[in-house]
């Protein structure tokens, strides 16, 4: 380690924030550009399988609240973007990156929404998900994701509490909703479970991003934590989890539950998803098909720059 | 405090709620049919605010038309339980979105009404108009404000963006006259103060969009040709179709409470 | 004769029929889509015909399994009354139209599955199936021939016409393997002598579709990812869309006659 | 008029058939191409005010026979294109003055199918009046015209019967049916009216036409013709045709009613109808977007040809 990275590692020891214009180790900035990026392409590509009930919203309340949350959404993919920025990579590069299959979004968002139930779900446990991994990371040792996170993370919660009121509806509402809610969760618990990662010991970045503080906790930990919270809110709900071997371990206080079919999820991660074309390909659709308004913006701004100079 | 009751009969007054609250309705539906499309993230952010208020202007007029109604319908019976033709909205908001001019030229169009008819719905003589103008209409004033910078940058943009944009205006101009129109509702509502007749509103809106277009290197159509029939339930083909996909869940679950 | 209660239960055979008929529905409904928008007026024709055919038969395989249901459902319950999770149709059936290509090559994958399918049914232990795939063999033996010349024609003819093959070639093939998957219902259904195990039917169908592709110059990808699930419910985000177009009136207008 | 003309016109006046290959006066040739095109044009734009509801059917059966009526009217295009086609006139360059506007098809399709009665309405109203019209044209001086209008005759009446089959459920259904089937007369009673063109007095083609035999009864005769016929059938199905100066005239043994709106009809004409420009947009996509199949086919065939005349 030189002498530059012990320094650098030792601010991250006290519990010093790094900012853009500090040194830093390439393999930092670049691990962050990845993770920062894949977190603003998720939250982008996240707006899909939610938009695609917008318009069948139940009740123009459940409608304006979704709305609502879809425009927090690009809102976070928004400063996500601005804080990969200050690391040097700018936000149409990360786009092109995404759109050529070079980076990744949250597998989850390449599971369908099928019923107006999933919209709760995507709240409840998608967003609870994120949440558990997101709030260790208001405590990341890069200032603007750092920032961020913060922003995120109150947002967030709000979110996944529209998502429970969801579940709580549909679980003691109809018999067909409550079909749609229990199908809700047997199709998204384990995806979800999916969410934290595969198991630390398979992960090779995990060690030096938990040194940087880039990752705060192991992905069973939350995975644990995720599946603690969650167990008791499904069973107030009257849900069932999908998951024969679950149980309470009094000795471990926590639950023991199955893992995910981690091939599934590899599966999903190489593109074999039920949805990663149509997500991508509609993310390059509207992207293309926007080129022509991006252009004009482009081209308004410098005749008004020349018009302004000339009046000086 | 005057009831409404003394100056109008309630069935002029539920016409004339449906046909604001039918307009923001769809119009807000239309926009929300953007969600994760647009051709810039702040785009996404803008169309969603859009929608997200004109769904809730909507929810006002709705609900104070089921008030006035006093049949036990509320914004969601009215918005998902009635078929096309009892629709009032005017006919440029269920126009299909088309590419991102045209749903921005068909924005600019209904906001700029919008914004002068909810000015002087302010001192409407019914308080319940008059209080949803003032909220609905700082919200309005702001849509204005982006719709018509959008229009001047894209219209004086490139040659491309501005050729998508004359071929926005020039398609959607024949609806845009029905928003003037003035019937039996419209005169009861003005004669009684409640509302001013559309027509009063034309001046106006044609010296706002104007000098936008200008601005905009853009050629205003010459035609006062308007199609009509949306405020009277006489729609396009296209509102059936966005109904079938809003109103599914609340069709095929009836009774249900979401 | 043997009653088909004799041969298996009636659960499972509702089950199977509900795969055929809503098979034959759903890309009934997405080839019906095209009316008056077809690239030539002969085609037209024909994708109206075929859009005739298919809902024509799902009439036939859905009116069976109301009857074997034996609910007091008959076609037009199973059509327009379930919801997306309810139907058993192959996740081709109701992939979007796309372009023409897409369009031809579905029908193509699906018609040379279908007359295999159907081919088979034909010496069925259950009468009635044996009888509408008769009458099914017969147009869907036209569609594969149209479609494989078609494919051939476009897939060999400007460079073009032969990248929206291979490109509507590539979209699709995930979705074919889920024709030749078998579960419990297939297993039993075969046991009892009443239809094929899907699983046999792709080696022959391998060699249909192989051939046409050669001929067409077209490149079979080599993958054997196949997405699974609308045979047992678990559909696309497109199903539900168009059940909301499809179903409308009969949501809308419930226990009116037509 | 020359000799020839007068050979022609006594032909004509004997009641024999004109073939393609026959000597006819330009002007013969060019009205029956401008008749004929549109004719098949009207045909081809009148797939799509149908195929608005062919995915909203209320049944199957009637999905089916909807279905079946328009691969009909689709097939009724292509005869009358080939009849044109006899003329020297091929169906692209047909196809291309129609989406330049240079040649129109029958205005009643660009009024909008709002309701499923519209279905009901078009069979019964529209269809029937277009066979009020092409029925005396089975005796059309041109022959391949005439034997084009002796199967879409047959074809008509049929359709005519499933429209008013329709009419009948709705107007004896539930009453918001009733009020639909009523709504659907409403709208398309004085359009209907309208496609017999206006009163011959005003037509400077007419008199011609008619010495031609491509026309055979006057415009006023066919509507009087049509509201006889179908005054009886609305009455029968209980609803009320919109025309408060219907009234039944013993004089004359037909109804007396009144003029549709000509002004209406000249604004459709100049392209003002609800949907002139959506139907010849959709028809101009659909051209534009089928391009490339066109191309590949014509491609494949000049390929195949070079390979047979090369294997001979």
């Amino acid at each position: 380690m030189s002498e530059e990275e012990r320094a650098f590692q030792e601010r991250i020891d006290r519990g010093e924030k790094i900012e853009p214009t500090d040194w830093m180790p390439e393999g930092y900035r670049k691990t962050l550009i990845r993770q920062i990026g894949q977190h603003a392409h998720s939250e982008i590509v996240g707006q899909l399988p939610e938009g695609n009930w917008i318009t069948r919203a139940p009740t123009l309340e459940r409608k304006v609240i979704l709305l609502a949350k879809v425009q927090d959404e690009a809102g976070h993919g928004l400063y996500l973007y601005c804080a990969a920025e200050t690391l040097g990579v700018s936000r149409d590069e990360l786009i092109e990156l995404l759109h050529a299959g070079k980076m990744k979004y949250s597998s989850i968002f390449n599971y369908p929404t099928l019923t107006w139930a999933d919209i709760g779900a995507v709240g409840w446990l998608v967003d609870g998900a994120a949440i558990m991994n997101q709030v260790p990371l208001q405590r990341t040792s890069f200032g603007p994701y750092s920032r961020a996170m913060v922003r995120i993370c109150k947002e967030e919660s709000f979110h996944q509490r529209q998502g429970f009121d969801i579940m709580m509806k549909m679980a003691g509402g109809t018999p067909e909703q409550h079909r749609m809610a229990q199908d809700a969760l047997n199709r998204f618990w384990y995806p979800s479970l999916m969410m934290f990662g595969p198991s630390d010991k398979e992960s090779v970045h995990s060690a030096q991003s938990m040194s940087w503080k880039i990752k705060i906790n192991t992905n069973d930990e939350l995975r644990q934590k995720f599946v603690d919270q969650t167990v008791p809110q499904a069973e107030y709900l009257g849900l069932t989890v999908p998951d024969d071997q679950l149980k309470w371990n009094q000795e471990k206080n926590g639950y023991d539950f199955s893992e995910p079919d981690w091939s599934e999820f590899f599966e999903v991660l190489k593109g074999n998803g039920p949805c990663n074309k149509e997500r991508l390909d509609a993310r390059i659709k509207a992207w293309e098909d926007g080129a022509w308004v991006r252009d004009g913006l482009m081209a308004h701004a410098d005749k008004s720059t020349v018009a302004r100079t000339a009046a000086e | 405090m005057i009831q409404e009751s003394d100056l109008i009969a309630s069935d002029i007054l539920y016409e004339w709620l449906l046909r604001r609250g039918d307009t923001a309705l769809i119009l807000g539906h239309r926009v929300s049919e953007w969600c994760g499309h647009a051709p810039v993230l702040e785009e996404d952010i803008a169309l969603a605010n859009i929608a997200l208020d004109l769904i809730g202007q909507a929810r006002l007029w709705l609900g104070y038309a089921g008030e006035v109604e006093d049949k036990g319908r509320g914004e969601n019976e009215l918005a998902f339980l009635r078929d096309a033709w009892d629709f009032r909205n005017v006919l440029l908001a269920e126009q299909p979105n088309g590419d991102f001019g045209k749903t921005l030229m068909r924005q600019f169009l209904i906001d700029a009404w919008q914004d002068a008819l909810l000015s002087a719905l302010k001192t409407s003589a019914n308080e319940r108009i008059a209080e949803i103008a003032v909220k609905a209409g700082k919200e309005v004033t702001y849509h204005l404000d982006r719709s018509s910078d959008l229009v001047i940058r894209l219209g004086d943009g490139t040659q491309e963006s501005h050729r998508r944009m004359q071929a926005a205006l020039d398609a959607l101009w024949p609806y845009a006259g029905e928003m003037f129109s003035a019937d039996a509702v419209d005169e009861a509502m003005a004669a009684a103060g409640l509302a001013p007749n559309p027509q009063t509103l034309r001046p106006g809106w044609d010296e706002t969009v104007g000098e936008v277009f200008k601005q905009a290197t853009l050629t205003q159509p010459q035609s006062d040709f308007a199609h009509k029939g949306g405020l009277t339930g006489r729609h396009s083909e296209h509102l059936g179709h966005l109904l079938s996909e809003m109103q599914f869940l609340q069709r095929a679950y009836p009774g249900a409470a979401w």
